[in-house]
């Protein structure tokens, strides 16, 4: 399951998503909007996001995670548009036999969005706003 | 050839609008595009990394773009 | 929050006893029941434990975590009884403010509770049952 | 003194029961309660691994057992 919604996200849903009789472990990540950043109060969120390319790649990287772990399932919901301090901006949920691989293919699944899914963020302060930029070395990554 | 260019992020909002619609010569590649965009847009070259997407996909600066082509311009990004 | 309990685990709760404003990343392991072991169906599994010192265990392992990384939440809760195919057995959510000590919180959780908490199960197939011991060099960790 | 054990998993199906009266020396240590405990239900000494817990507690071969302490036999632990 990929989903990209301007609703909250359901996390059991995204859960229910990798269900399998033969899983014995399911990893969660969860994002969350913090309520400080570089020192300041955050008073919201802004996510952008270029949606039919973000899920094309965030499809390219489930299938290299179904490629490098034995998994049983994995689902990600993206949120987009004004989220507040608390609310939940991703879920990814993966399934697998053992628990070790349920971590290491969640853990890569988040790394590998936060560097190449084309989603934005802008953080609203009190006194003004700044576009996010993750990754200092993504240039190095595509050239 | 006509090329229209979806802008996103701190790229939209330094071209003014959500599409820009370039003027390319055939056989453009991606990075003469990127060129022509930093020519006419000169804050782009303000930004840690400006990669240009075709058809959904990061492209080289030496992918060619062809008429109908769908293009965007994809800032640094900060999802999750 | 630390929770032993013959119901079904909601987790929705177990991630919200860990919610802080200052988080950015909750890890959520959920295990879960498989249906076969060592080629075998498993038909249900009995969990048994020594409640008053498994809460206590785990209290140490999540202090142990606190101390190790710079958690703003955590939360246990493990089922117990009759457990079938399919259905949680275990709960674990941890939130920090970045993701990679939430993996690492989370994972040694997990971990470090499978080889020192007072929980026990046995698996019944079809034609047998079986209690499981999970860790071969328990021994060691204690002498 | 006397010390009641309780057993929990495999090891409460060994000795057949939840728990057992053991009448200790005083002065007696988990290990000696141990050894006492394989002498009367041999089976405990096919388990991969069993301790003592004292008041909720993994206890040492040496530590001492005094009256009224929780007793507890514990087989190799599988939970999550």
């Amino acid at each position: 399951m990929i989903k990209i919604t301007e609703k909250p996200i359901d996390i059991q849903k995204v859960i229910d998503a990798t269900s399998s009789l033969g899983a014995g472990a399911v990893n969660v990540f969860i994002g969350t909007v913090r309520n400080t950043a570089h020192g300041k109060n955050v008073v919201w969120l802004e996510y952008e996001c270029y949606e039919s390319m973000a899920v094309a790649e965030i499809r390219k990287i489930m299938d290299e995670a179904a490629h490098r772990w034995p998994l049983l399932g994995a689902a990600v919901s993206h949120r987009v548009g004004t989220l507040k301090p608390g609310e939940v901006s991703v879920a990814i949920a993966v399934s697998a036999p053992h628990r070790k691989d349920s971590f290491e293919a969640c853990q890569f699944i988040i790394d590998t969005l936060k560097v190449k899914v084309p989603i934005w963020k802008k953080e609203i302060f009190e006194d003004g706003e700044e576009w996010i930029s993750a990754q200092p070395n993504m240039e190095k990554s595509y050239n | 050839m006509k090329c229209v260019v979806k802008a996103f992020g701190i790229s939209r909002e330094m071209v003014g609008q959500r599409e820009v619609v370039m003027e390319l010569e055939n056989g453009c590649t991606a990075g003469r595009l990127k060129a022509s965009l930093y020519a006419r847009y000169p804050r782009l070259q303000n930004l840690r990394s400006l990669f240009i997407a075709v058809n959904g996909r990061y492209a080289d600066d030496g992918q060619p773009i062809a008429e109908g082509d769908e293009i965007a311009l994809i800032p640094p990004v900060s999802g999750g």
